[in-house]
């Protein structure tokens, strides 16, 4: 379980389950000036580590409440300028409760966009360049509209070799840019290889980034693959 | 022009034209009153529908539009070899339902409402050409807002074909639970 | 497949098509005999030319192919014969650099380069009339070409008239082809 409510908080102030915490604040009976928000987001990601597993939605959950006291916090710190409103316990958990509601309004409509976008994928629209005639017509009408300089752009940015991601905090031992090397390499050498025979004799880390430079580089439209069933072989193939 | 002669040539520029056009567009055009073009598209419509037609009208993105009909989706994937619109992510979902909605909105409220930062599917959904910049706040902001294509992707006629968002709100029983579950802690350490 | 409901299929085909197709392609898209396909045909033709349509079947070397009938040519000029020219999105003008700079290009190139799938963005430039297929690599893949359109919406007077990419390069004392840099840049580009 990842639920907020699972969460067993050791903090200076306060000892207990997260959920108690909150109401506990709603109450006031603690001020949030002194509750280390910081150490809360600690002890929930190494809860989320202990439990192996991620259930988005209490996650998510979690991220809103948090970010809730966050900003409850940042108004008793930061007082704006007729001084501090004082939100009861009562104006406070409305507060909260409002904004998961709001919260909730677009995850669900987030679903009907998933669904619709999933039913509306069967409905082909026809992409081709006008006819001929039309073509010349065009190419008669026109004018300059755009600046040569826009593409001159565009080409900067394209060879603008991006930073690396931070990764400091990971200990990579295989990289997905020398993965996705390899399988350039052999698929340039061969139109197809064979997952097993090309990568078998790796360690268990190594194919799995291997199988993830798959991924990328199928979507970069590079290379495809097939498997006929389930364990079976995996043939990869050049695009 | 004769009503047919009409609904032929509205079905032969709603061929040839990439996007979906306005039934003021094609009036303008064809160089007959809007309300003609409307009828002509009413008729066109039954006709497709009633002699067994490869192609269907359709109302989206503020114009009209013809697709082939959906039982041609797999022969027309293999001669093409056009992929499926991939699904979208959780993320890139629900950021476009808040920038669907709320346009134009900023990133950062974008943000609040979702509780995390969604600096990344707001990328990928511009990149997909879903949503577009569209200006900026007061306090320099930019702000977003969906594209044409995102309404001919969703099958929407205009963002008012949009469901009305409070019916994905939670019942009054439901809201009430939430708020209990909420201030039910409390009560338990008052005991 | 019922008689039917194989015309209605081909119509899609057709109408979905941007090249004319072949009663092979046809077949094998549909996964149904030649003979089969060709019957179809001639009943598509028969009922587009008796219920007074506004495409018709037409007969080219290499297959079969939906046009606009005659009649609605002076109304095709009016809506369409002005170049569309809407901002370019980010994504346009990169896969339209990479073409205008490295033509021909594959479309797998242009993804390689841009580190995502460019399949949105190939097709509105296509659409639109700035790029066009010039031919295909020795696998097979499609290659791109800027048109004549293209140089004169930008007010070039040929391609070498395109901007100095010197000009734009953050590093300019590289001095592998430019090529060679923009893919490997995009190597780097993981998303």
């Amino acid at each position: 379980m990842t639920s907020v409510s699972e969460l067993d908080l050791d903090l200076d102030v306060f000892q207990g389950p997260f959920d108690l915490l909150l109401a506990v604040l709603l109450r006031e009976e603690i001020s949030l000036s002194e509750v280390p928000l910081g150490e809360i987001v600690i002890a929930y990601i190494d809860h989320l580590g202990e439990s192996g597993e991620l259930d988005l939605e209490a996650v998510t959950e979690f991220l809103v409440l948090i970010a809730a006291l966050c900003e409850l916090k940042s108004r008793l710190l930061l007082p704006s300028e007729e001084g501090i409103e004082e939100l009861g316990p009562q104006e406070a958990a409305d507060e909260l409760l409002g904004r998961m509601l709001e919260y909730r309004r677009y995850s669900e409509a987030a679903a009907m966009l998933s669904e619709r976008l999933e039913r509306e994928g069967g409905v082909l629209y026809r992409s081709a360049p006008l006819p001929s005639e039309l073509r010349r017509a065009a190419l008669d009408a026109a004018t300059k509209v755009y600046e040569p300089e826009r593409v001159g752009l565009a080409l900067g940015d394209l060879l603008t070799i991006p930073p690396p991601p931070d990764t400091h905090h990971i200990r990579t031992t295989v990289s997905l840019q020398r993965r996705m090397s390899v399988v350039r390499e052999l698929l340039r050498a061969r139109k197809t290889l064979d997952f097993d025979e090309a990568f078998g004799a790796e360690d268990r880390f190594t194919q799995a980034v291997t199988l993830f430079a798959l991924l990328e580089l199928y979507s970069r439209g590079e290379a495809t693959w097939t498997q006929k069933e389930t364990f079976g072989r995996i043939e990869v193939h050049a695009q | 022009m004769s009503g047919d002669g009409l609904g032929q040539t509205v079905e032969a520029l709603l061929f040839l034209s990439p996007d979906p056009v306005s039934a003021a567009d094609l009036a303008e055009a064809i160089e007959v009153e809007e309300e003609a073009v409307a009828e002509a598209i009413e008729g066109l419509e039954r006709r497709l529908e009633q002699n067994g037609r490869g192609v269907m009208l359709r109302r989206v993105a503020g114009g009209y539009a013809l697709a082939a009909v959906p039982q041609a989706e797999g022969a027309a994937r293999r001669l093409l070899a056009r992929p499926r619109t991939p699904p979208l992510t959780q993320a890139q979902a629900e950021v476009l339902a808040i920038v669907a909605y709320l346009q134009p909105v900023s990133r950062p409220e974008v943000a609040r409402i979702r509780g995390v930062s969604s600096d990344s599917a707001v990328a990928s959904l511009t990149e997909r050409g879903m949503i577009e910049e569209r200006g900026r706040t007061q306090f320099g902001a930019v702000t977003y807002g969906t594209t044409a294509l995102f309404e001919k992707l969703f099958g929407l006629s205009g963002l008012d074909a949009l469901p009305d968002p409070a019916q994905f709100d939670p019942t009054p029983e439901d809201e009430r639970e939430l708020r209990e579950r909420l201030l039910k802690a409390g009560e338990q350490r008052v005991e």
